[in-house]
């Protein structure tokens, strides 16, 4: 049911309904490293850091796991923007995905942007274990960035009657 | 002048080095292949010859590989091209790359001073008009002097670049509801040569081992429904496979038959490489790919 | 009037007319130049019209879209609920198609609606339109060969109203009843033919009736030595310059190949498909019938040519020319029939 | 009827689910209900449906069992997407069926006659339906014979039903397997004129058409229905041929990549021939020229 993000993550959101309507409520897909980011982000928990609950978390065990092709898919089925976080620049545990998917994902960031497309959509952000007040930061700037971006609404495609062009 | 040098060249090699075949073009322009010396006569290079013949030198390569019944690799007969500057640079990539290996080719390079649309009224091709790639950069023998370069001309990608995001979404918008998704861009490709595309629906390989979860899991990437969507995911995905491995021949952007400017694309591919990591696709023999020669100090600014 | 005379100044207005109880389709040239049909008013205004060529697009995905929801479906309390895609039930009118694109569209017609099962979203949509066309002066380009697979520059098969270019204006011709009621629909824009227009539109006939100045030409014991040319070697050789794009199939105006597919979101799409891609046969188990671009191909063009004339009397093509133009290997159907052996 | 909407299937409900072997590529048995009852077909053994996950796609299958036994069953291998899928489904759940499509099998024309049922693993989804449509009308034909083989004894399907016919004295059952097995009689796959045969032994190892040449299948007022893996049938049909059958008395069915069923989508054409439509039943006279159009 891809289209439908409008209307997604209200009920954790928002204090009241009635602001949940006014406010668009973005929903972003978040993919962490295991070793670094997605410790930060447990830190970050277990430190009870507040952030914003927009983002739907997925674990990768590296963030060079991370092609493009995921990036396109999660904007393409649904996703308002999507948040790459991995170890530090030579923190990477199999020493050098995280500069492998830097460059790919910076070309990528590039053509989103030649095509129109706020690059803001695709965030990156590197997160180690011990910064879970920095995971925090970094998603209420991604939800923020997002949120001015409003819907996306270019990956969005609208069927004719019967579906014919 | 130079049909003469590529005839001659073609009948030694095709004589002294047991080429299987060289492919080049016969004087109508369409893709040739020579496999006697007696054919070799009709080979030519002029204004009409626009294919990129190397996407057809990997499957005759390819085509002749395999184990025999008692387990040895198979003989595999050289390959003999003809080349333009542009096409030598993709082959040179696929050099690079191991896909191809420099005893399975014989090639003739042709200094080329560009060639023609058929469909536009015999009119240069965008392409060709301003061209830094005139000269084979990788070849056996040449079949004429070389002749004059021009310096890599931006200015059209540097024109969109410098639109609003709304102008450029608007522009691409209309590009991209107008392609039917043929697959032309991506078959005639030199440098597209995996045996199954992720960005390609009808092109999956299954082997009678494949088993029923693997069939049954495998991602679809781009759906089949032709729409701005999926087509616009199908470009940009396209993008990153290419990056730092198109040279920028056009052969996309020649065969599309909506007539897309697919240029724009990867002539912006091309100078975000640069500019980023100064790295230009097979501008040496034995380079090492873009990914891989990731570097700590690569920028990062762009990252939280 | 069911023989008249449409000055060509006046086609806007007669479309304006028509387009009031139809939408019309119409030969437009588009930013990058290539000719294509588009919705006038909507996707296309008067200004881009463009009448005096063979449209580079067929009107195919007119009637037969390329994408296509058949329905969709979705799970409510643990059932599967059906919903039926509501037809597209507006009336249509393609104006300025040529006499090779209108056969094609009775050359469809007998594969969607001929044979023992009708396919009811073609039936829908065609039975709505109303074809307008402009008959050629000879060959349109130097890729038709129409004469050669049964048609005529002048064709008449499955056409409402046939146009003559008399220089100045069309003549116009209601071959239909349909076509005949929609030229009452336009009777303001209409006029009388003079003497001479009758002759000139005679001269029209004539002329296409000599099959004169095609360049391409399939001669018919060419498509006669098919029978016997199932395995001759020339396949291999015309395969090996084939990418299997689908370009050729995609742009042919009698291609109806397609795929069904359930897609996100709860559809289920069809969507046109190229017997060029490797997959098109290709069973689960792997096996492939047609493993070899060499079969392929040749299915195509024996489709063409042979079992589609074989089981309806008829060729598959229409000889536009179109995948000769397109084709980034520079492969001749023409040349391909004619040499095989 | 002729407009009607061939594609949009009707819902069914599985209302049963015989594992019939297990592993990597098992066999399940599927019996379906329609929902709406007015949906309900009338078929002929040999027909097909196409069977629709949502989601997921449809697929052909062969109705695997006889019109005469009131039930809609299809036997599905577990082989790609759908299947994977279907195999995944409990009782209760909801598929989509559309059809019947194809010719069927002749079974009027063959009063009186003998009948040989050749099947070779999931082949034996269609020769199950036409098998037990012809017990069922056990007095119009002849002698009825069963070889049945795959390739050991756990990928054997349907084993209980086969059991019961033998034993009911319905049909002359033989069953082979690949792989040798305690208890099997060897058959030699290289000369398998020579093989010795015991006729009353019912179970042997070697291959399908082997054991057709050893049984020395009688042609008299005979045919044969072949089905199963492409390689099985032509070393059957040779194996016929040898004991001098001729190519009409020899029934076989043809599967081809299918997306419409009714004769539209262009890919189940061999040569000019649509199997979905006009198969998938064929004799081998017919198949003989149709594979020249491959």
């Amino acid at each position: 049911m891809s289209g439908s993000q409008a209307a997604g993550s209200t009920e954790q959101g928002a204090a009241s309904a009635e602001a949940a309507e006014k406010e668009f409520e973005p929903k972003i897909v978040a993919f962490l490293c295991n070793w670094c980011s997605y410790a930060g982000a447990d830190l970050a928990g277990v430190s009870r850091l507040q952030y914003p609950p927009n983002i739907r978390i997925i674990r990768v065990m590296c963030s060079g796991r991370i092609s493009p092709m995921l990036v396109l898919r999660a904007l393409k089925d649904g996703a308002d923007g999507v948040l790459v976080s991995g170890c530090h620049p030579g923190d990477c545990h199999y020493l050098k995905g995280n500069l492998y998917t830097r460059r790919n994902l910076q070309l990528l960031r590039s053509m989103l942007e030649y095509y129109g497309i706020e690059a803001d959509r695709f965030q990156m952000s590197w997160v180690s274990a011990s910064e879970g007040g920095k995971f925090a930061d970094v998603v209420k700037t991604a939800v923020e960035k997002v949120r001015k971006l409003g819907p996306n609404n270019k990956f969005k495609v609208i069927d004719s009657a019967d579906g014919g062009e | 002048m130079s049909d003469e040098k590529i005839r001659e060249e073609a009948k030694k090699a095709l004589r002294e080095r047991g080429l299987k075949c060289v492919i080049g073009w016969s004087a109508d322009g369409t893709p040739f292949f020579a496999e006697t010396e007696e054919d070799a006569d009709k080979l030519s290079f002029n204004e009409h010859c626009a294919n990129n013949l190397v996407t057809y030198l990997t499957q005759e390569v390819r085509s002749q590989r395999g184990k025999t019944r008692d387990g040895k690799d198979k003989i595999v007969k050289p390959v003999g091209i003809v080349v333009r500057g542009c096409d030598s640079k993709a082959l040179r990539l696929l050099l690079n790359e191991n896909i191809l290996s420099r005893s399975e080719v014989f090639i003739i390079g042709v200094p080329c001073t560009g060639v023609v649309d058929k469909r536009a009224g015999d009119v240069l091709y965008r392409k060709c008009v301003k061209c830094a790639m005139r000269n084979p950069v990788v070849y056996d023998v040449l079949a004429s002097d070389q002749v004059p370069e021009d310096e890599k001309d931006y200015s059209e990608v540097e024109a969109i670049e410098n639109m609003s995001p709304e102008e450029r979404w608007t522009f691409w918008e209309e590009i991209f509801a107008d392609c039917i998704r043929c697959h032309a861009c991506k078959r005639s490709c030199p440098v597209c040569y995996c045996d199954e595309c992720l960005l390609d629906p009808t092109d999956v390989a299954i082997r009678p081992d494949t088993t029923a979860d693997e069939k049954a899991h495998r991602p679809r990437w781009v759906e089949r429904s032709v729409n701005v969507r999926e087509n616009l995911v199908y470009h940009l995905a396209r993008m990153p496979h290419l990056a730092g491995r198109c040279v920028d021949c056009g052969e996309c952007e020649r065969v599309c038959p909506q007539r897309l400017p697919l240029r724009l694309l990867t002539a912006k591919l091309e100078k975000d490489v640069k500019k980023i990591f100064n790295y230009e696709a097979a501008c040496e023999d034995g380079q090492k790919p873009l990914i891989a020669m990731s570097k700590m100090e690569d920028e990062n600014e762009f990252i939280m | 009037m069911s023989k008249s005379i449409l000055r060509k100044e006046k086609v806007a207005d007669a479309l304006n007319a028509l387009g009031h109880a139809s939408i019309v389709y119409i030969p437009i040239k588009n930013k990058r130049g290539l000719v294509e049909y588009r919705e006038l008013g909507k996707e296309a205004s008067v200004a881009d019209i463009k009448l005096d060529c063979k449209p580079d697009v067929p009107p195919k995905a007119i009637m037969f879209p390329q994408t296509q929801v058949l329905f969709a479906f979705k799970r409510v309390g643990g059932k599967i609920k059906l919903a039926p895609t509501v037809p597209d039930e507006r009336e249509k009118i393609i104006f300025g198609v040529r006499p090779c694109d209108t056969i094609a569209i009775s050359v469809m017609d007998k594969v969607f609606m001929g044979g023992k099962f009708v396919d009811s979203y073609y039936k829908v949509r065609r039975e709505k339109v109303a074809v307008f066309t402009i008959a050629c002066d000879g060959p349109a380009d130097a890729n038709c060969f129409c004469p050669s697979t049964g048609g005529s520059p002048v064709g008449t098969e499955g056409s409402d109203v046939m146009l003559y270019d008399v220089g100045d204006s069309y003549y116009v011709e209601g071959i239909s009843d349909r076509g005949k009621k929609l030229l009452e629909g336009m009777s303001a824009n209409l006029e009388r033919p003079s003497p001479d227009q009758e002759k000139k539109r005679d001269e029209i006939i004539r002329k296409a009736a000599s099959a004169e100045g095609f360049a391409k030409r399939i001669a018919p014991e060419s498509i006669t030595k098919l029978d016997s040319s199932f395995d001759s070697k020339y396949w291999d050789d015309v395969a090996r310059k084939c990418l299997s794009c689908g370009a050729c199939t995609y742009y042919c105006p009698t291609c109806h190949c397609f795929d069904i597919n359930d897609e996100k979101g709860g559809k289920r799409v069809r969507t046109w498909d190229s017997c060029q891609f490797s997959n098109f046969t290709m069973h689960t188990s792997s096996h492939n019938p047609r493993t070899a671009k060499a079969q392929r191909l040749r299915n195509r063009y024996y489709h063409k040519f042979k079992y589609s004339k074989d089981s309806t009397g008829r060729y598959l093509c229409v000889g536009c020319g179109r995948c000769i133009a397109l084709c980034p290997a520079g492969l001749d159907i023409t040349k391909v029939i004619s040499e095989v052996r | 009827m002729s407009d009607e909407n061939h594609y949009i299937p009707h819902v069914a409900e599985i209302t049963g689910i015989m594992q019939e072997t297990t592993g990597e590529r098992a066999v399940k048995t599927f019996k379906v209900a329609f929902k709406d009852k007015s949906a309900e077909i009338k078929f002929k053994p040999g027909q097909t449906c196409m069977v629709s996950v949502f989601g997921k796609g449809e697929s052909m299958f062969a109705i695997s069992q006889s019109p005469t036994r009131g039930s809609l069953e299809f036997s599905v291998q577990r082989v790609g997407r759908v299947t994977e899928m279907l195999h995944e489904l409990e009782v209760g759940d909801e598929v989509g069926i559309r059809g019947p499509y194809g010719n069927g099998f002749p079974v009027e024309q063959w009063k009186g006659k003998n009948i040989y049922f050749i099947a070779g693993g999931i082949g034996m989804a269609p020769v199950r339906a036409v098998m037990n449509y012809v017990v069922d009308n056990k007095n119009d034909y002849g002698e009825l014979h069963l070889i049945y083989g795959a390739r050991t004894s756990r990928d054997l399907s349907f084993k209980a039903e086969i059991d019961a016919l033998e034993q009911g004295g319905a049909i002359d059952v033989r069953r082979t397997i690949d792989v040798e097995e305690p208890g099997w009689t060897l058959l030699d796959n290289k000369n398998p004129e020579q093989s010795k045969f015991d006729p009353s032994s019912r179970k042997f190892t070697g291959f399908v058409a082997t054991t057709v040449s050893a049984m020395k299948c009688s042609p008299d007022n005979a045919l044969a229905v072949i089905c199963g893996p492409p390689i099985m049938i032509k070393t059957s049909i040779g194996s016929l041929a040898k004991l001098g059958w001729k190519d009409e008395q020899i029934y076989t069915t043809l599967e081809n990549k299918m997306k419409c069923g009714i004769g539209k989508c262009g890919r189940c054409n061999i040569g000019g021939v649509y199997v979905c439509v006009d198969g998938p039943v064929f004799t081998y006279a017919q198949v003989k020229k149709m594979l020249n159009d491959q």
